[in-house]
């Protein structure tokens, strides 16, 4: 296992996007679970270094650690990253919390249109679209690694729980019930 | 009551908050129908600075007229409205204001400005020539083409929404030709002519505009029945009933 | 002398070249035997894992560990005589039919961050990149000679529908407001 652990981080390192699980697992004729454990073990293992491993749905990649971000900024000579508007940082936060989700349910969401949000963030790269997995005439969004790099953090699940961001902001006394059912219905 | 701020808005359930919020509500359905005029006069404002996003703002709209109008007639059926009450426009913007919450992490997140920084600049670099033997010219046509229908899909998009925004202007006139043309109408009959959703809205809108510059009056003559549009005159004050209030209820 | 560890790796990391100690030390501010120091603590601590670091008479390189670079090699040939993605076609035909064209004008173009697709268009020789005639700082890309000959013409006017598709490719308008984060964050 430690055998594998050691040839995914080789290929993150040399290949120029990130990978899947299934990538990793074709390409080193391994088992699936095989793979998430090793590379779960491995983003633990690198966890304090300098060189960490992201993951994302789209899959695994090397980066610096976010602590570092100024100095390999300063050290790559890099811009700072353009900081994100208000409309776009209000879908991304959608996305990042129902993915996989689709344009239609953004927007029952926001109750606006919201094509040019989604195709600012498809140019960032920090979203991207695959086919509905449900419905393969239609598509769904979520975050990338790109998303991760840009945030400081590793993984979606490095995001704090809805529930513990949102626990002030309820409907008062009896709808609750109601407020609970709204958001079940729609998929997370 | 507030003075409506001309800004820009994330849409109409941002607006909708913020009204809200401007008064210390919390969210309920009465706090919904206590903005709701407010949030008609933002509306009319938008019609002339963007009609792109009016449509979304219309449809808000039009269902805070329907909670409005229940607020005041709570026997009052308009079909449109058995889709969504008051409590699910309600609950909707209880999740909008979550998002926004968690919005403001991530923008928290952002501001801090810490990232990660992958490795880019050694695999630029060419290692060999790879062609793939499938891409021929045609293949490079094809695929150029299908960008150029994105393309045209992404230009019209704003142009189809506009179509769908007739003016509220344009439909008051008519609905004052044709009160001018008869004595009285039906609404199901005013309805009736609305081909397509966001003309039952701006309809609605335009004749609620009508009866709150007094120049129609509604009558409903018993519970449950048909609502009667009349041109306003003075001898029918006492029968008189007004969807809208020119102060909250 | 940990955090001089993790300072040192994220650089090895992000950078093309190897990096000297006296290079490391200016940078870091530190003195130059801490970083020897630490870089071979370094050496030592990730000598088991699939990335590791080597020093050689220029400086401090990360590379793969020896053991792997068959799987490695393999990787890098498999995925670049794998079939391009419908992406990285669609980039390559935007190049063609519009070059030389910006990173930026691209996406705006496609609607999506294309990083990952010009990088192998790079990689395997189909296009390269130049810089702008117009705006020294940056770059343009065009579809290299090779590429032509390969698909049998001698120039892009050689494709078909050259005169009639390039006058339809066009940057699409986006509304002001909006367009604020579309931006291009990454500097290529």
């Amino acid at each position: 296992m430690e055998n594998l652990q050691k040839k995914i981080e080789s290929l993150l390192f040399v290949s120029n996007k990130p990978l899947s699980v299934k990538a990793l697992a074709k390409f080193l004729e391994a088992k699936e679970a095989d793979v998430i454990t090793a590379a779960d073990e491995l983003i633990q293992a690198r966890a304090e270094n300098g060189v960490i491993v992201l993951k994302a749905d789209e899959g695994y990649q090397l980066a610096t650690a976010s602590e570092l971000s100024e100095l390999v900024k300063n050290f790559l000579n890099a811009d700072l990253r353009e900081k994100l508007t208000e409309a776009t940082v209000e879908v991304l936060a959608i996305i990042a919390y129902r993915q996989p989700i689709s344009k239609a349910e953004i927007e029952a969401i926001r109750g606006v249109n919201s094509q040019y949000s989604i195709r600012a963030l498809l140019m960032r790269g920090l979203v991207e679209k695959i086919p509905n997995p449900n419905d393969a005439r239609s598509n769904v969004y979520r975050v990338t690694t790109e998303f991760l790099q840009h945030m400081g953090i590793t993984s979606v699940n490095a995001l704090p729980l809805f529930e513990e961001l949102v626990k002030q902001i309820q409907l008062p006394e009896v709808p609750q019930a109601k407020a609970e059912g709204t958001e079940e219905s729609e998929n997370i | 009551m507030h003075k409506i701020k001309i800004q820009q808005f994330e849409g109409p359930l941002d607006l909708l908050l913020s009204l809200i919020e401007d008064q210390q509500l919390d969210i309920t359905q009465i706090s919904l129908a206590t903005v709701t005029e407010q949030f008609l006069k933002y509306v009319k404002e938008l019609t002339e600075l963007d009609p792109t996003s009016l449509a979304d703002f219309l449809s808000i709209a039009a269902r805070l007229l329907v909670i409005k109008s229940k607020a005041i007639l709570p026997t009052l059926e308009i079909e449109e409205a058995e889709e969504e009450t008051g409590e699910d426009l309600a609950a909707k913007l209880v999740l909008y204001r979550q998002f926004k919450e968690v919005a403001k992490h991530l923008k928290k997140l952002d501001m801090q400005g810490q990232q990660s920084f992958t490795r880019e600049t050694v695999f630029s670099q060419r290692v060999s020539f790879f062609p793939d033997p499938e891409v021929s010219p045609d293949a490079l046509r094809d695929s150029v083409l299908k960008v150029l229908q994105g393309l045209k899909e992404l230009d019209n998009l704003p142009k189809a929404q506009i179509r769908e925004a007739i003016s509220i202007q344009e439909k008051i006139d008519s609905l004052q030709i044709m009160l001018s043309r008869q004595i009285e109408t039906k609404l199901s009959d005013v309805l009736k002519t609305a081909k397509n959703k966001p003309e039952v809205i701006i309809t609605f809108l335009a004749l609620l505009e009508l009866i709150k510059q007094r120049i129609f009056i509604v009558e409903q003559t018993e519970l449950f029945t048909e609502i009667t549009i009349k041109q306003y005159e003075k001898t029918d004050r006492e029968s008189e009933v007004e969807i809208i209030n020119s102060n909250p209820a």
